[in-house]
């Protein structure tokens, strides 16, 4: 146990599982698949599983997504790291091949693969293509494939473990804007499981459901409502693939009241498919909707910090809900 | 025009039926003579290599001609069913023509033994002749390509999607692009593991211009991958020739630019093929890296065949007017199926002694009984339940029905 | 006038656009744009145009969206014809570079652009990749791009038209399942707007939205409910973005019954998003959606038939609900 | 190791300052004797193709010149922000050290006249330096990477974003593999309307990787394409050497492989680059279809430079240690400084009695404070509203703020 940053707790679970099988493979492009932490010793996967095993690549992200999903059916466990620049070019060889293989071969394609896909954080100053964090619903209407978005390093570690000990292929989202996150993180390895929210915190007036690079301003909006006197319970996704419908249905069920945060465009984001669950099983529902707009972020500062939200939109939102 | 409306008459005019491997040949008996040596195709010459094959032994070198007949007359069964069984539902991306490349290539490669030990093959939306080559059990891929329950796949993916990972056939892929690229993948793994085997990918020329092509040669050369590309060069992609969208005679030069060993093959010879792919296979188990075999060959019928077809119409299944009128001058097919892979292949055989003429029809008379009865199992099992489409989606149960809201 | 085949309907809306503008060009792949009608002349743009405008490519969908895209950008109206296997091999290109560029340049991409893109028509028997219906999610979700699904040949000409005098970039999805289909058509070039939902039948007791391929069943199923004496409200979507959200609000404000039919995956299903946009809206709502379940389309006819949502699914899901 | 640190150290001692064009060469001038000839860069032998930049009248010559300089002293002044400005916000992708790529190939293009008649330049995530020599107003420039309202993009693109189609500039792209397929999609639309323009991409050697480059290359030369792709092979993309993941020492024979004409030139002579660019303009122009150039050059800065930057500290902006110690040898870097574009393209001017010397260095005076002013008045430039990041996502209107609920 120790305070680790985000990139040291995954790499340590990446490290883990590569000791313990000596086939699984990790192929990189820009991010050596190194992390040090202090007092902890420096992990680099590439000087300690060799070149054979650990492969940094040319630009070409095509290769990487289905080199790894290859390897997975040749019987390797494999995982690869895709830089945010390239989230979306992996895109089409997961939702056409990798999500289908299994169902397409009645059960018999066997894919041990973990996709670690960069989303930007929403950086301001990049615009459109550097900034954007809409992968997550691509990636989550996929079928076939299981799709996470940690928001904590504890997290990030304990999904990192069960996406690469899956049968399943995994689309692991890695919002780096929450790269600088520190917390303390157990030493051995353990499972979060892939198919389970987390309430972050309890209340009965309104239920806050979000994910990944949204979940630190959520919960800064939640403390200042609680701190109002609002019964606030705030759910963190952490899985979009398969979602956790009873745990939203339990606690809207409860509260009756639903407030959605994305980071990502409004039409279609997460939030949308949240709210249909709920609404479809639970009745007489008040819900709002806080999304970036269905624009592509601009580079600048002024008006990318004003379209994304944050704390403030939350809490103004949550107001006008109850 | 006139040529071709005749010949589709007279097509129409027999009864479809499976007396015959080579029933849709018979055209070319009539107009044979007219091809001039001039027009038949020529292949790059290739180094003598067949010491290769000539170390086989008799079994081997009869295994590989029972192959052919198998992908033959799997196909001409099946085609029969199109043509004369209402019930019958499957369909196919006709391999016939094309048989010696599969044959010749699995014919150099590890089929049993563990998962962790056999080559794996990575085939395309033309998937049957590889599949019946690596070995894929035929009666259940039968039943697979007609949807039913006992199938291969349990009925999940017929023509395009059968796999059976346990004799090292990874399976079909209806796309044109990623079949290769993920194949790579494969052979990455097993240069990282540390594994003698090899990762075989068969693409058609159709692939040539997808941008995967580049990925997969690129990479396989860069990391000294042990794959084999298999270009099956049957000169049209569905509708075009593959010049239309290639700017090399032999697709095999664009592979050598990226400093892989590439060479170019008679596809209707299987000796030439399994030599090739012998020296492919020696040279990835020993480290060496990739190689591009490009196999010139034809596919004899229509870009693919469907249940309901009518004989003569739309050439179901001798020729393809629509194809030819278009794009594939009936002489050239007509050419083509005078260098036919089963007779090239028994002619071996036989020139080498390996097998007296009569023991050679005699076994193709063994074959098509065992593909009949391959059919008359398959056709016989039961369907699919409904229900089990919610399955297979993840490794463990079933997903939620929302059909009903 | 006349009755017109979706395919003729729809070269005739080319045909016109090509002969306005010398300079447009049209990209195709393996469906010649050729089209034939009882008592009409032939199209066929190739021979009518020439093969400079008019280019049949490679297999390589990922060069034939990006060319068209580099078209319009140099000043060239240009189209494109993506066949169904190829459905999302643009995407993106379509979503990180054409959505975003616009605004990227602060107005200055222009980019008259049209990908016409197949959808299967989920038809059964071949499995997964050639079955899917899952694309209008997808390309949904991208901001700077209008994405259409027109359901009947009338309005398959005129958002034709629409799409291709239209200085924004237009995804238009055509569900070849419709080929079929027939119509009185006028010869003349009209257009059918890119932002505005069709009522396709009037009623105050519940309100059914689909879009493309789910229209004839839904149709169907409400001529069965009307016979029964439910007043069936139907809404054709016809345009995903951006979506009609006034239509639907108006009709689900006096029906306060919601049923959304997709024959895409469920989740992140259109009809997701037309829940959350009406549930926002509106209080008091009783939702159902009725979609593709979250699984690939399997082969067998058996299996996919009773998987795909049908005119008897729609039926019963309306009795439940009203 | 220690080398660096020493080099470090003497480099923040040094007070950042713009009144050297090259007080980052300094370091160079300390070590440069020890630069072995067998290091330096050999380039493959080039035709003689002079006479076409020896035509070229004084005026333009001269431009060439100022055009370099303009590159080389925008980036030296943005530079001179980053460390010192606190307020400043640009970042960039430095071209220094590549300026004479862009400079001799928008030499040879038509940048001015009516938008359907020039040339239209693709460029990359590193554009600052295409952008200027394609003639986009610098002023807007800089106020576009400063995020201002009145910047060339109204604040919202940025600098891998910079776009001004007024002189065929169509823009940046961030993005590694998209931009040359585009481009050729403009290079077939000129072709379709008989247009005798050309469409030009810049990308750097990482391109060569992606599966873009081939579907660029090969459909260029189906369709014979007016594309020239000029590909910047600085030797590495963002921390891994081309040869890592390009099997060819000149990624010109990747492209001569398709029958496309491929040539290599020395990037730190514009001469050779304007050379290779007009041969390819006139290729193209007369419907002789698409040319690759590749141009063998250097950055000198850090793959990128960000605001906030401390000098000394991460090579800013001098070397990139990080960058250096895994992969640029300190040495290679320091060679091919002295081999400047600047230096280079004033000693032809003088040499060709163009220009005396003095009135070359008092050129550079001018043009350094030329980008002082546009520095000056870009930065007084209003701020964005918020509000107007919903316009230009469709050519009307604005969409929705959906960040209130
Ligand atoms: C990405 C993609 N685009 C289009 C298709 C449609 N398609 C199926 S087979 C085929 C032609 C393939 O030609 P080739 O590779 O030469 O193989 P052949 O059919 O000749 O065996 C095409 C275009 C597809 N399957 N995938
Ligand atoms: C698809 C994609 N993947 C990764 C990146 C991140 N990236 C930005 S620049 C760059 C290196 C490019 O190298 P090169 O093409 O040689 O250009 P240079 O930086 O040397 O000018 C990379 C990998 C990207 N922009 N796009
Ligand atoms: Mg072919
Ligand atoms: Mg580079």
């Amino acid at each position: 146990m120790a305070q680790k940053s985000w990139m040291y707790a995954v790499l340590e679970a990446v490290q883990h599982e590569m000791q313990q099988d000596p086939a699984m493979t990790w192929i990189f492009e820009l991010t050596p698949p190194v992390a040090s932490n202090p007092g902890k010793p420096v992990i680099n996967l590439e000087t300690e599983f060799g070149r054979k095993r650990v492969v940094n690549t040319g630009i070409d992200e095509n290769w990487m997504a289905s080199a790894v999903l290859g390897a997975g059916l040749s019987g390797s466990k494999s995982a690869t790291y895709i830089p945010y620049q390239g989230a979306l070019i992996p895109f089409e060889v997961i939702q056409n091949v990798a999500g289908k293989l299994r169902l397409m071969t009645g059960g018999k394609a066997s894919m041990p693969v973990v996709w670690v896909i960069e989303m930007t954080g929403q950086t301001p100053g990049f615009a459109g293509q550097h900034s954007c964090y809409e992968e997550d619903s691509y990636y989550m209407h996929i079928p076939g494939v299981r799709t996470v978005i940690p928001s904590t390093p504890y997290d990030a570690k304990g999904l990192m473990h069960a996406a690469l000990r899956s049968p399943d292929p995994v689309v692991y989202l890695y919002p780096a804007g929450l790269r600088t996150l520190t917390e303390e993180v157990p030493d051995e390895p353990y499972e979060v499981p892939l198919n389970k929210a987390a309430v972050r915190m309890e209340g009965s007036d309104l239920t806050i459901v979000s994910s990944g690079g949204g979940m630190p301003g959520v919960l800064e909006a939640a403390e200042t409502l609680k701190a109002d006197g609002m019964g606030v319970e705030v759910i963190d996704l952490r899985t979009l693939k398969e979602m956790d419908t009873d745990t939203l249905v339990n606690s809207v069920g409860k509260t009756k009241r639903l407030l959605t945060v994305d980071q990502s465009y409004y039409t279609l984001c997460p939030g949308a498919e949240v709210i249909a669950r709920v609404v479809e099983n639970v009745d007489g529902v008040k819900v709002k909707r806080v999304a970036f707009p269905d624009a592509p972020p601009p580079a600048s500062p002024e008006m990318f910090l004003w379209m994304r939200p944050d704390a403030q939109n939350v809490v103004e939102a949550a107001r006008g809900l109850v | 025009m006139k040529d071709i409306d005749r010949n589709l008459v007279r097509m129409s005019e027999e009864a479809p039926s499976s007396d015959s491997r080579r029933n849709f040949l018979k055209l070319a008996a009539f107009t044979g003579a007219a091809v001039s040596v001039a027009r038949r195709p020529a292949f790059a010459v290739q180094k003598e290599m067949t010491f290769f094959a000539k170390d086989l032994s008799d079994e081997k070198l009869i295994d590989m001609y029972r192959t052919i007949l198998k992908i033959r007359w799997h196909e001409r069964t099946q085609a029969d069913e199109m043509l004369t069984n209402t019930e019958y539902r499957g369909y196919n991306h006709f391999y016939a023509g094309q048989e010696a490349v599969a044959t010749g290539v699995c014919a150099a490669l590890r089929n049993d033994g563990p998962f962790e030990q056999i080559d794996l093959v990575y085939s395309s939306h033309r998937p049957s002749g590889h599949a019946i080559a690596k070995g894929v059990d035929i009666p259940t891929m039968v039943a697979e390509m007609d949807f039913r329950a006992t199938g291969m796949n349990g009925g999940y993916g017929a023509e395009m999607h059968i796999s059976d990972p346990s004799v090292g056939f990874i399976g079909a892929d209806g796309m044109i692009g990623p079949a290769p690229v993920i194949a790579s993948g494969s052979a990455f793994a097993m240069r990282a593991r540390g594994s003698d085997q090899v990762a075989v990918v068969f693409a058609g020329d159709g692939n040539y211009a997808a941008p995967h092509f580049h990925s997969t040669l690129n990479n396989a050369r860069l990391l000294d991958l042990p794959l084999i590309y298999v270009c099956e060069n049957n000169l049209y992609h569905q509708y075009a020739h593959y010049r239309l969208s290639c700017p090399h005679d032999d697709i095999a030069s664009a592979a050598a630019a990226y400093g892989i060993p590439a060479v170019t093959v008679d596809g209707q010879d299987v000796v030439q093929v399994y030599n090739a792919a012998k020296d492919a296979v020696d040279r990835a188990r020993a480290g060496e890296g990739p190689t591009f075999i490009e196999a010139k060959t034809y596919r004899y019928y229509n870009h693919w065949g469907a249940p309901g077809a009518e004989a003569g119409k739309l050439g179901a299944f001798g020729y393809d007017p629509l194809a030819i009128t278009s794009f594939r001058p009936e002489r050239e097919l007509r050419a083509w199926m005078q260098r036919d892979p089963v007779d090239i292949s028994r002619a071996i055989l036989v020139d080498w002694g390996v097998l007296e003429e009569q023991a050679a029809l005699d076994m193709e008379d063994e074959i098509k009984a065992e593909i009949r009865e391959a059919f008359d199992w398959a056709l016989a099992q039961p369907l699919c339940k409904p229900e089990d489409g919610l399955k297979h989606v993840f490794a463990e149960g079933a997903v939620a029905a929302r059909q009903f809201g």
